[in-house]
């Protein structure tokens, strides 16, 4: 971004230098402030801000959409939406969760505290970085505009083949969904390029692996399933596409092709997927845990372990979604095996959290409580996983909302509960203030009470027979007594009203702190790793001097010391602890610089998927679009020299980044 | 929509209201108790936990105890957590010492679910190839599911009376007692088939044929549903399966083998069989119609439906409802009559059919009317074009009333 | 390695390709399917280790590469015998 | 802290590994490139049998002329392992030359699809002709983008090193244009194998 000078004259101020001259296609923006200085960064900290806000908008979109599935479905025949609104909204509910919302969530909270935790002061590839957030947000924007150009994709979110083909869905919509995850897909590898390097090579000295902190090793496996998976979905997609745009006939069955095709690839992508959205949130919690517990991580190499088991695990398991597909007993009986081992390192993970808590000194903040929540709840959706990985039960579920209600709990009650605990736990780090306790109180148990009275009705209904996706349900099937649709739908329905006051309490909560929050201190919950120290927010350079790593839990330890008893006492405050850093800080750091071609480069993937859909030349405007952003961005060096700096970057000891 | 289920709770096996065992299930907390409850106590028609057949018997058999085990597993994990909350909240006790943990206790703790689990795969594995066994069929029918409905195809079974092929559609009628083959594919996208007291599901998957082995114990109907999302009116494709005693069967086979009856000239219904001709025999087949000319009447719906086919109407008014089972024939009295019968007595009023009094007037004339406004066909009639201008589902056809009322008086006459 | 060897290694490896089509018009009966496969795998290693030098790098290449590459065996080979593929 | 001396090629000195991030940052996207050229081959092999009407593979393919594309392949893989090796001396002149007869063979291989392409076209075997010769064209297509795009890297390359006036400055860029190439020309070599070799 600039180059960072010490004053060597005085007190605390770092000055500034951005360089001036023209390089490559274009002059190099150099604001640092406004609009333009977050259009144009490669700071890996903007970057993550700018993802997360733009997930958070995609989770008030998706689940409006949920709402509105919710209030259809409270009675039965439903007359808010039509069935074809219904089908679009399922359909753009899940992917827009999935896809706009956990991911990138994730990938923001990758982005911001890879580097803190293990010491760095930006990513291996800022541009890339800077780019791979343009795509995501690109890609997501261009998926959504189909609901203003004669609707959205209606086939569901693993939009089966041959429904998903040009025959039986005409529309535009699926073309968009195609397209605009195909988009999402290239941030998704590049993003994962990026930040595997960043956490194999950027490791501050003595940042071993085994002493990186949990979040990061969680991220660095879900990092590694994102760049196997993402490429399986991507051939599913462009076969899909060629057969809806260009007539060929991959999944048209009167050509001779084979639907289960379409489902295989797409679930060979999409189980692994199921952990890319979870362990992010496992990650979180087995930060915030120990935190709260005063207590290391119970058996960190083991959770580090199975985090990598359940990666590896996941990729043999994909068929446990076809049990009805017709893949004949041996298939079926080996998929379902395999689905079951999945569950012994997952449970190593709930044994380890738990056994964090016994023997703490817990305190009860907002991020805990989510963090206590996940376990729970997280287990709840898991042992219904378990159910389902029994193949010959798993028929009579299958697309019930049975598995809707396991899905959510997993998904909601882990992935989200995690993201949520994360929000509460690093809110001071990110923007200097606190959240509000109290706020967060009512957040979390509005949640909980709304997420239980959401979706535990749905193991009723779908026991009951209630099957998925089904934009009305009749009362010639309800049953009656305690266990009919009527009453539990309607709850469900409620539930989901309650949930949504929980979380619209987060969003009253962000504005409240922005406006007159608490100024958090250095080092407000008394932490351990080492995103926290450092100032809050992070200066552009993350640390003024990139400390020695020399334990697990390095900040806890730098802090506190055994004393003759072997009892834990505070030997250092964080503000001295920080003091030592700045004391040895750099003098000069060389970040890297601002570029234009990022989002230049970005912008032309919807340009050229547009054009697939409705006329080739614009397609053709998209690719000059690329192939241009791609000539600027390698004739222009990632890094502004230094002798381009005004004032130019003079003393030979400069510190340089990416 | 209509009511498809009686109300009264007598004591037939037909109606599954009837007589349902609530077993209570001990020691329950939170979500995984809920869970646990819907599986054991309920009433509605397609619960999970209602086998009537030996297939879902066995599925029933395994997923109890698993749902059990899972059940346990989760009340623990709760409990525990909760004591470790309340436990070793901070009340101002000092730091804890920084154990990092205690690898014989995390292998221990590693090792019981791999043990659990490990019983828990060997009955899966059993179970799955038991419930593929096919070999000692008795009986088989083609099953084929299309946006949306289900069609029926008997072949010739001459030890069953079958002595022509049968094609009905909606309700799959089946000797009780009888171990029956569906050989299951559809004509255009997957659909599952799914009648939970018989079976689990199976996809009907466009190009391939798959096996799904049912049998019903006791004579009644059985309520199921497509539960693969096929499009537009997914929700709306249901199935039955009625399960007739052995006699009652035959008796019904030799209904649908019998012959066609042209309606009396100067009738109602005859000018219904003409309107029928002009309008309806493009995609519906009745079987055995003839012209004036005595040339046999043949349905082209390949030349006007995306999937090729349209219901079979030669025995319309023998079956309860129509279009996908989502809408009765039969009007509500009579409906209430037929399904809460006694087990001896249901065979015969079903085989008796659809009466002029009995028949369900108001939701038969609408679908003529309009039948895309009771059951959505296709998303965006504009669009139809993109199919070669095919229909997926039956069109608006633009009948008068007059009309209407002939075809009504016509369709009764197919018993 | 010297241009020399690599010249050498090219050598091979055009020797194997001949051989590769050499069975397309040479009867090999039970042999062809394992032979020519043998010969594609090494073919696939020689380039991969030499030219690529995958051998004399760090071992964290290897690891990211094969991994991906054993995944794509194992993964696609189920993925095929799903739909008896193999038999 | 260090505060290490920094050039733009050495991008490996500041790692914590000491391995170069644009080098683990390639072997990361080809390990991912498996996965994407294995989806594609495993539905070529699916549905290579699925002819329709359409000609079956043995009777499309030529067995000499591919033969000799491929050896054209895969010899280009030496050029460019002299090309590197030239760039890791320092060795400009050379660098080019290899490089231009890299992109030149690669040029060459793309061109022969392209004859190969037009010959299939002509006996009848479109693009949308049979299962078979969609998911063909696909997988060979891919490849052919991917040959493509390498040799307007290598064509590229040349142009910027002949702008920077430091003699070997651009070794690395040029190492990873090779780890690329070469990795398209191991994806051919299963493709002749599977595809061309093995009938269907
Ligand atoms: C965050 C996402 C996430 C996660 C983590 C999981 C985790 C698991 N899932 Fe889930 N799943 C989904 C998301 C997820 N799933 C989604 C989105 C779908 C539906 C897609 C769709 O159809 O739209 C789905 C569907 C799905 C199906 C298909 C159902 C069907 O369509 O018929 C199956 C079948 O086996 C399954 C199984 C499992 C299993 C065994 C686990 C395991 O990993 C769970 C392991 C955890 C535990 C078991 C709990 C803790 C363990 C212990 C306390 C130890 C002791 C336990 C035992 C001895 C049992 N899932
Ligand atoms: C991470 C993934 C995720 C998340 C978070 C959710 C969250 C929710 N989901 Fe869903 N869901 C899926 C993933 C997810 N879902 C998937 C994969 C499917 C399968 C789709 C398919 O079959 O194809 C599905 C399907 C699905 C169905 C089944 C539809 C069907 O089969 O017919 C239902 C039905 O109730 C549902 C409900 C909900 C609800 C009520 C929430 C709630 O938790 C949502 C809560 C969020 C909000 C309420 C919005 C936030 C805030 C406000 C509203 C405040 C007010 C706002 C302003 C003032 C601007 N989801
Ligand atoms: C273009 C084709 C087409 C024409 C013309 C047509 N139908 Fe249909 N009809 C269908 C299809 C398709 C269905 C199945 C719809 C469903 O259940 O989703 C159907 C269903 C029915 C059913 C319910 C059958 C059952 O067993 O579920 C009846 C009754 C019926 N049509 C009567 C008629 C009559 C009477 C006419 C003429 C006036 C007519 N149809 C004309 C296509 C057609
Ligand atoms: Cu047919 Cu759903
Ligand atoms: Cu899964």
């Amino acid at each position: 971004m600039a180059i960072i000078e010490r004053s060597i004259t005085s007190t605390e101020v770092f000055s500034v230098a951005t360089p001036s001259s023209s390089l490559g296609a274009l002059k190099r923006p150099v604001a640092t402030t406004g609009w333009k200085s977050w259009l144009f960064t490669v700071d890996h900290k903007k970057l993550g801000i700018m993802y997360s806000a733009a997930a958070l908008f995609f989770f008030i979109v998706g689940g409006l959409e949920a709402v509105l599935i919710r209030l259809q479905l409270a009675a039965p025949n439903g007359k808010i939406l039509n069935a074809d609104l219904y089908n679009q909204m399922f359909t753009m509910h899940a992917t827009t969760m999935v896809f706009l919302f956990v991911m990138p969530m994730a990938a923001g909270l990758a982005n911001y505290f890879i580097p803190l935790q293990i010491g760095a002061r930006d990513v291996a590839f800022p541009r890339i970085n800077a780019f791979s957030f343009w795509a995501f947000l690109f890609g997501g924007l261009f998926l959504n505009l189909s609901w203003f150009l004669g609707g959205a994709a209606d086939g569901g979110w693993f939009m089966y083949a041959p429904n998903s083909g040009p025959v039986f869905s005409p529309s535009h919509g699926i073309d968009f969904w195609v397209l605009g995850l195909q988009i999402t897909g290239i941030a998704s590898l590049a993003g994962a390029v990026n930040l595997i390097t960043t956490v194999l090579n950027m490791r501050a000295p003595g940042m071993k692996l085994m002493r990186m902190p949990i979040f990061t090793w969680m991220q660095l496996v879900v990092q590694f399933l994102l760049l196997f998976a993402v490429p399986v979905i991507t051939v599913a997609l462009f076969l899909l596409s060629f057969q809806r745009n260009f007539g060929a006939t991959f999944f048209d069955v009167s050509a001779g092709a084979d639907p289960l095709l379409w489902q295989h690839l797409f679930w060979i992508f999409g189980h692994p997927e199921v952990y890319i959205l979870i362990l992010p949130s496992f990650g979180v919690i087995s930060e915030v845990l120990p935190v709260f517990s005063r207590k290391p991580l119970f058996g960190y190499p083991f959770v580090v372990f199975s985090g990598a088991a359940i990666g590896f695990v996941g990729w043999g398991v994909w068929a446990h979604h076809m049990f009805a597909s017709g893949l004949g007993p041996v298939s079926v009986a080996v998929f379902s095996i395999s689905t079951m081992a999945i569950a012994v390192p997952t449970g190593v993970k709930i044994v380890n959290w738990t056994m964090t808590l016994w023997g703490g000194k817990l305190e009860f903040t907002a991020a805990m409580k989510f963090a206590v929540g996940l376990i729970v709840l997280f287990t709840i959706g898991g042992l219904s996983g378990v159910t389902h990985s029994v193949a010959p039960s798993d028929t009579q579920q299958t697309d019930t909302y049975y598995i809707v209600a396991h899905f959510h709990y997993v998904l909601f009650g882990g992935a989200v509960f995690g993201l949520f605990s994360g929000f509460y736990y690093w809110w001071p780090k990110v923007f200097g203030k606190l959240l509000n306790e109290k706020l967060g109180t009512w957040n979390f148990w509005l949640m909980v009470i709304g997420m239980n009275m959401t979706f535990g009705p749905m193991h009723i209904l779908g026991l009951q027979g209630q099957p998925r996706r089904m934009y009305q349900w009749t009362e010639a099937r309800a049953g009656e007594g305690l266990f009919n649709f009527g009453f539990w739908n309607m709850f469900a329905s409620i539930g989901s009203i309650v949930l949504s006051i929980g979380i619209l309490l987060f969003l009253i909560n962000i504005v409240i702190t922005a406006r007159n929050g608490k100024v958090a201190p250095l080092d407000p919950w008394d932490a351990r790793s080492l995103e926290w120290m450092t100032s809050n927010p992070p200066k552009e350079h993350n640390f003024d001097s990139i400390p020695t790593i020399s334990h697990l839990d390095e900040f806890f330890h730098r802090k506190y010391q055994e004393d003759a008893s072997g009892q834990m006492v505070k030997v250092k405050t964080a503000e001295q602890v920080m003091k030592e850093l700045e004391d040895n800080a750099d003098a000069h750091i060389h970040m890297p610089s601002p570029s234009y071609w990022p989002i230049f480069l970005a912008a032309g993937l919807p340009v050229i998927s547009f054009g697939v859909i409705y006329s080739i030349p614009i397609a053709i405007i998209g690719g000059v679009i690329v192939l241009f952003g791609c000539y600027g961005w390698s004739i222009e060096p990632s890094t502004a020299p230094d002798d381009d700096f005004d004032p130019p970057a003079t003393t030979k000891d400069v510190v340089h980044v990416g | 929509m209509r009511h498809q289920n009686t109300t009264d709770h007598g004591t037939t096996a037909v109606n599954r209201l009837a007589g349902m065992r609530r077993r209570v299930v001990g020691s329950i907390a939170g979500l995984a108790g809920t869970m646990f409850l819907a599986g054991c106590a309920t009433n509605a028609p397609q619960d999970t936990f209602q086998p009537k057949g030996p297939n879902a018997k066995i599925i029933d058999d395994l997923q109890k105890p698993v749902f059990a085990v899972a059940g346990i597993i989760g009340v623990f994990v709760t409990v525990v957590v909760i004591i470790a909350v309340f436990k070793f909240r901070d009340k101002g006790q000092p730091i804890p010492h920084q154990s990092h943990g205690n690898p014989a206790l995390e292998i221990t703790l590693t090792i019981i679910p791999a043990l659990i689990l490990t019983v828990v795969g060997v009955f899966t594995f059993r179970t799955v190839f038991d419930l593929a066994k096919t070999s000692d069929t008795e009986m088989i029918i083609n099953v084929t599911g299309q946006q949306w409905w289900w069609e029926y195809d008997y072949p010739v079974q001459n030890e069953y009376g079958i002595t022509q092929p049968i094609i009905t559609s909606g309700q799959l009628v089946i000797p009780a007692g009888t171990k029956v083959l569906l050989r299951q594919t559809s004509r255009d996208v997957i659909h599952s088939y799914w009648i939970p007291a018989l079976n689990g599901k199976r996809d009907a998957v466009p190009g391939r044929v798959h096996l799904n082995r049912i049998e019903a114990d006791k004579p009644g109907i059985y309520a199921g549903q497509c539960t693969e999302f096929c499009g537009l009116s997914h929700a709306n494709m249901r199935m039955e399966a009625v399960a007739l005693s052995k006699a009652d069967f035959a008796k019904w086979v030799a209904n649908q083998l019998k012959p066609y009856a042209s309606p009396a000239e100067n009738t109602l219904a005859k000018e219904g069989e003409t309107v029928f001709m002009n309008q309806c025999i493009r995609c519906h087949q009745v079987n055995g119609m003839k012209r004036a000319d005595g040339t046999p009447v043949i349905a082209a719906p390949d030349e006007n439906m995306v999937s090729g086919a349209a219901p079979n109407l030669s025995h319309l008014m023998s079956r309860n409802t129509f279009a996908g089972a989502t809408f009765d024939l039969l009007n509500k009295s009579c409906r209430e009559d037929v399904w809460g019968a006694e087990s001896e007595s249901f065979g015969a009023k079903y085989l008796g059919g659809v009466s002029e009094d009995c028949l369900n007037q108001t939701d038969l004339r609408g679908w003529l009317r309009n039948a895309p406004a009771m059951k959505p066909m296709y998303a965006n009639p504009a669009l139809l074009t993109s199919s070669g201008g095919k229909y997926r589902g039956m069109p608006n056809l633009g009948l008068t009333e007059s009309d209407i009322e002939k075809l009504v008086a016509y369709l009764l006459t197919l018993k | 390695m010297s241009n020399a060897g690599y010249v050498r290694i090219a050598a091979i490896l055009a020797a194997i390709t001949a051989l590769e089509v050499a069975t397309y018009y040479v009867d090999l009966g039970a042999l062809f399917l394992p032979s020519l496969l043998i010969m594609m795998a090494v073919k696939f290693y020689i380039v991969v280790s030499f030219f690529m030098h995958l051998r004399y790098e760090s071992k964290m290449f290897s690891w990211v590469f094969y991994t991906g590459l054993f995944l794509a065996i194992v993964v696609y080979g189920i993925f095929l015998a799903t739909f008896h593929f193999f038999s | 802290m260090t505060t290490d001396s920094h050039t733009e090629t050495d991008g490996a000195a500041h790692t914590s590994t000491g391995l170069s991030n644009n080098k683990l940052g390639m072997w990361l996207f080809l390990g991912s490139e498996c996965l994407l050229f294995g989806g594609l081959i495993s539905t070529y092999m699916l549905y290579r049998g699925r002819v329709g009407e359409g000609p079956r593979p043995s009777q499309v393919f030529d067995i000499p002329f591919t033969s000799v594309s491929s050896f054209v392949l895969l010899m280009s893989s030496l050029t460019m392992v002299l090309a590197v090796s030239a760039a890791h001396k320092g060795d400009d002149r050379n660098t080019y030359l290899w490089t231009t007869v890299t992109a030149i063979l690669g040029a060459t291989f793309v061109g022969g699809q392209v004859y190969e392409f037009t010959a299939f076209y002509n006996e009848g075997m479109g693009f949308t002709t049979s299962l078979f010769s969609s998911s063909f064209y696909v997988l060979t297509g891919f490849h052919g983008v991917h040959v493509t795009v390498g040799v307007i890297m290598l064509m590229s390359i040349v142009g910027i090193m002949k702008r920077s006036k430091v003699p070997g400055s651009k070794s690395e860029t040029v190492e990873m244009i090779g780890l690329y190439w070469h990795f398209v020309d191991v994806v051919w070599i299963i493709i002749f194998t599977l595809i061309y070799l093995i009938p269907a």
